[in-house]
């Protein structure tokens, strides 16, 4: 197997610990799949593109037979051009479709900027109100997979600089769902960022369609003592984090954003009034990202709650290095989310 | 111009098969984006169009002969010099010139200025001030059509400059992969502001470009509405029963400078010989002096339809004039929809 | 004129006041098209292309003539093929020669954001060390040339995100011909953004070549109680609104940048370690652009030195408005600057 | 495969006008190529070499046969294919191996993987595993070739999804313009990863798409490597003289899958007829029967080439797997390079 898969692969099955007695356990994988199924039987305007998506492998799981379902008029590969064919789906967005266009790395979005920042960003502030872009794009970053600086890159960032998008991140199978089912809904263009190494987590997910509104964050566990903030894989990192943490009597409040456009403020200053002490956690890089907009936000309206610095755990800022004693130096997680929240505790 | 042979041979009108509605519909547009543009040029000095305007001065037969050959509710996808596109496809005219006023009665409430005309009732959803960066939305237009089977035609009107694009290549692939009704239009003027197609592309014919893509190539006379429409007439029926996109390269030439009103031939970059050689060529007037000869159209009815065109500009820019100005602490008003689908 | 001109030109010229007697005193233009002619005629390997660089106005005058000085071969017009051209840029500069792509707007620039992001920027470290990148790319933001959303982005935000590159934005006339020498000779890839409105600054501009370091920002005016900080037009922005306000009794000390990246923190702390209050300014777009970034480094390394909230001047999350009106509610200035100080000072 | 026809026909072997020289350098070549991969596949499962491959076995001759025409210092950009034109430029094997098991000793010091080889002093300047990112940048590379006069010609190797790139359309363009000494090298392997060729062109001939921007445009029988060279061969020397660039489509087939090591037959995507067919064409073995019943080589020189070849690739493997990984804390060097100009 590529070794793309291999390090996922030998991933746990997470299984989120949010579910009840008797309650339905579905993969992440499957979750989203199954939004995508509920969505195009929904509305006949609905329709998935992308490079791969009636492959064998079905985009990582999610789209596995949907083109079969439903025809390829509806789930269809497309031809490498990305520019033109991101253009293409916000021009059907303009005319009463729902595209979902997929990328199996965002950083094929970078061909496509011209269409997602010049034009769908801006198209309805641009005519007054005349017109929406209700598209989905969707993409999938990783960590460890030795691809090197080309095929690693996340992107929230970027995105989350640009006026106009919604920025999604998801982390357990029932936000999966229900933030892709409440983006495919929105009659704006919002960007998802999956994880990897999150498609193999399991949960509690309803059968039925059900939608988690932007901009509404969630504490994945409560603590006293500091807070720890971020979205996407970085939680299930500082969850594992605030475990150990605890052992050693500190108790962590783990914030999970969901969506970083629009962004829960109300819910970090709300921690950050009990905690005082915040360590911000991102798999993207550091300067000017999404944990620099975060420190901004308080420096302006939550200075007093600070008792301490902030820190941040992020991506240094250098390209993605292929070679695994590099990823391993290059990617944050529970180790590195311990250390901070000790610095912090010392202070 | 070096060896380049932009003028087209002019094949003469031509009547045949054109409804004399038609022909007269397309005069009164010819003559209404030809009057907005001089009273656009007449009045911008003042510094009351706080946008800056590309005139199609030259180009207007290329917009009416498509748009005629169009329904009103067929999707038209304009660039930044689309002042005629907007026009010809019925696009309001007092929205319009509120725009250009930046008022909030504007087509965009003064949000989008001069290069972002839009009238979606009339089949105009936007249009993008990106070279060749409305190509792909009328792909995606068509897209729409094909998957809802609405029979609707899309159009992409874009420039010389959109030919060296990329993304123009791309589109064309996915149109022909799809057979979407789509045609793509370029007008070729020759010029990207002041760069000139021989310095862009090393030979001639836009239009050769994309034979080998399966596509239809055709090349058209843009001062000619009556060839111009008779084509796309064609193109459009086709494109509606499934047969596909086209490709059209319409050469015409833009008689003002690229950006603001007046010649622009002191700048250096063109000729006025070669301008002049144009301008003998005006696709107003000499449609004009063939329908008065061929009696398709009186001396009355053409004093009429002027009368009309110019009362109805007069009060378009009064309108404009008049419009209030969208007020600063509405700024954030439409960055994003709330209606959920 | 098009209205993109008539703002501009009805601007006054600025005298840059740190000038000496008998300085001889250039136009911001002027400076920037002197140093453009030493460095072609200093190294063979230099070209300069862009569409329009070689047309009547020669981009906005930086490039007047020297095409025929120097003949097409090294300073010449494009095709509109933004990506492929920032890709052959980047070609040329990997096999030896020293590019200067300009583009009279920065929104372009998002159609070869594959070139810059996924090649030119991580060229060097993704080989490991084998081949650099000696790339200038210039492009000109504006503000009130009523263009709409797709002719005004301020991107800065954008690219202070990416590892890789160098992000200068100068703000007189003797900067401009410093740091577009300095990128010119330095060996990576470089984006300068100028603003349309300084090139009609005037300044104290040595004859002689001189390059002026990356990262290392200046003290445009001294002052104890508050600290303005930013880059480009802005410091012409923030010098007025300080004059103002020493008029109420208010000094503040105006800090520019200079380059954003590298971004001469020590100067920021410095200047914090004085005032205990920062207005950061900026004309690009609030949300996790530069002026984030700024605020994140003082949580992390310098929140002692705070005594009150930072305060952001910034445009709006908001698509260039065309409208005049609008325009002026958009772009942030004198007044708003002035306006955020003085809340500062009243808490 | 629907309707086209993607096998092409075997013209078969022809040595006429090529020095023995170079029919025996370009079968080592091919032996070398051929067994390097079959090493990798055969330790892939290891997991030791954490990082994808992109085998391409079938694809041997194109490699091989444009490079046999290029001098040293010729510019090369690879894609994430890039195993063979690494190696038949001359490429030093032991980095290339090195890298594969992200060792410090790589030819990218370990921080680029398997998509990004580089050995600068063989002109391979470096690869780009972005789909078509590499080409503008050979046409860079050609750009320099020409301000600088140094005569040298550059290749851009693609896959067939790389023809479906904008910035493809674009690089010919500026390529033609400027009559850059560059070599637009499109392996058609008619996938790409599952997705055929037929499913994202309209039509068959990828080399048909330029004809009409004035750039020769060939196809050449990517499994005969003899036929490669000796087109390349006149065509670099046709781009040397300053006769610009040309496009070349290079029919040939990826035994293996997309990635990793194997067949991937199983996945469903394409038949094991299809492969059966392509795999009778084997670009190596019939080389090699070609060049022993021809006598051009004999059975004992074929088998020191042979061990040679073997004995190399031991040695690349024990090196690489000795040799030291980068330090995690040398993670942040080269991002920059610190030499003034
Ligand atoms: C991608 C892009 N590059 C550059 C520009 C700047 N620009 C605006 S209009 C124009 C010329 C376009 O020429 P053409 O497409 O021939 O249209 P014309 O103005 O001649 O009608 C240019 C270069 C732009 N708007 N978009
Ligand atoms: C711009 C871009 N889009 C998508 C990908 C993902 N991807 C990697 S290789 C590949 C297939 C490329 O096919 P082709 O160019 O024919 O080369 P082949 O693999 O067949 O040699 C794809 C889609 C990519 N690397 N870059
Ligand atoms: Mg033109
Ligand atoms: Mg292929």
């Amino acid at each position: 197997m590529p070794w793309t898969k291999v390090l996922v692969e030998k991933q746990e099955a997470i299984l989120d610990e949010h579910h009840g007695e008797g309650q339905r356990i579905l993969g992440y994988a499957d979750s989203i799949r199954e939004a995508f199924l509920q969505a195009l039987d929904n509305d006949p305007n609905v329709y998935i593109m992308g490079q791969g998506v009636d492959d064998p492998t079905g985009m990582f799981g999610t789209t596995l037979g949907l083109h079969q379902q439903f025809g390829r008029k509806r789930v269809f590969d497309t031809p490498l051009s990305e520019n033109a064919l991101m253009g293409m789906a916000v021009g059907s967005a303009i005319t009463g479709m729902r595209p979902i266009y997929m990328h199996n790395r965002p950083d094929f979005l970078l061909l496509t900027m011209d269409q997602i920042v010049n034009h769908a960003s801006k198209w309805r502030y641009m005519f007054g109100g005349h017109g929406q872009v209700p598209l989905v794009i969707w993409a999938v970053i990783g960590r460890g997979w030795g691809s090197g600086a080309q095929h690693s890159q996340a992107l929230q960032g970027f995105f989350m600089h640009i006026p106009g998008l919604r920025l999604v991140m998801p982390s357990t199978a029932y936000d999966a769902k229900g933030l892709l089912l409440e983006s495919i809904a929105d009659d704006n263009p919002v960007i998802i960022l999956e994880h990897r190494w999150l498609l193999k987590r399991r949960g509690y997910v309803p059968k039925e369609m059900y939608r988690i509104p932007f901009g509404k964050g969630i504490v994945r566990r409560t603590g006293s003592h500091v807070t720890i903030a971020g979205v996407s894989q970085m939680i299930v990192e500082a969850q594992q984090a605030a475990e150990e943490l605890a052992k050693a009597g500190i108790e962590a409040e783990v914030l999970d954003f969901r969506t970083l456009k629009p962004l829960d403020k109300e819910l970090l200053f709300h921690s950050l009034a009990k905690t005082g002490r915040l360590v911000l956690v991102d798999n993207g890089w550091k300067t000017a990202g999404i944990t620099a907009e975060i420190c901004a936000l308080i420096v302006e309206e939550g200075l007093d709650l600070l008792r301490a610095p902030v820190k941040r755990v992020t991506c240094p800022d250098i390209p993605t290095p292929a070679g695994y004693t590099l990823e391993a130096a290059f990617y944050p997680g529970q180790k590195q989310i311990q250390e901070a929240v000790q610095q912090l505790m010392n202070l | 111009m070096r060896n380049w042979k932009i003028l087209p041979q002019h094949e003469g009108y031509c009547l045949e098969n054109v409804l004399q509605a038609d022909a007269i519909e397309m005069f009164r547009k010819l003559s209404l984006i030809r009057a907005v543009q001089l009273k656009i040029e007449e009045l911008y000095h003042h510094d009351e169009m706080k946008t800056p305007v590309h005139l199609c001065i030259g180009q207007e037969a290329i917009a009416v002969g498509v748009c005629q050959a169009l329904k009103k509710s067929d999707y038209v996808f304009s660039n930044h010099r689309g002042h005629g596109h907007y026009l010809a496809k019925g696009g309001d005219l007092r929205a319009m010139i509120a725009e250009l006023y930046c008022k909030e009665t504007g087509c965009s409430h003064g949000r989008g200025g001069s290069m972002h005309l839009v009238d979606v009732d009339a089949g105009l959803p936007g249009s993008s001030s990106i070279v060749a960066g409305g190509i792909p939305l009328a792909v995606g237009a068509a897209f729409s059509s094909s998957r809802k089977e609405t029979g609707l035609v899309s159009v992409a009107f874009f420039g010389d400059g959109a030919a060296d694009e990329g993304v123009l290549y791309e589109s064309i692939n996915f149109a022909v992969l799809e057979k979407l009704p789509v045609l793509f239009v370029c007008e070729n003027n020759f010029y990207a502001v002041c760069s000139p197609i021989f310095g862009r592309h090393a030979h001639d014919g836009i239009f050769k470009r994309f034979m080998g893509m399966g596509i239809p190539c055709h090349k058209v006379d843009g001062t000619n509405v009556l060839e111009v429409y008779k084509l796309f007439r064609k193109l459009a029926a086709d494109a509606r029963s499934g047969d596909g996109p086209a490709f059209i390269e319409c050469p015409a030439y833009r008689w003002r400078g690229h950006s603001g009103a007046g010649s622009d031939v002191n700048m250096g970059y063109r000729s006025q010989d070669e301008l002049d050689l144009w301008a003998k060529r005006c696709p107003v007037e000499s449609y004009r002096d063939f329908l008065l000869n061929k009696g398709v159209i009186t001396v009355t009815e053409l004093k009429n339809i002027n009368e009309k065109v110019d009362s109805d500009i007069e009060a378009a820019f009064i309108y404009a004039q008049k419009s209030a100005l969208p007020a600063g602490n509405d700024l954030m008003k439409w960055l994003f929809s709330y209606g959920k689908g």
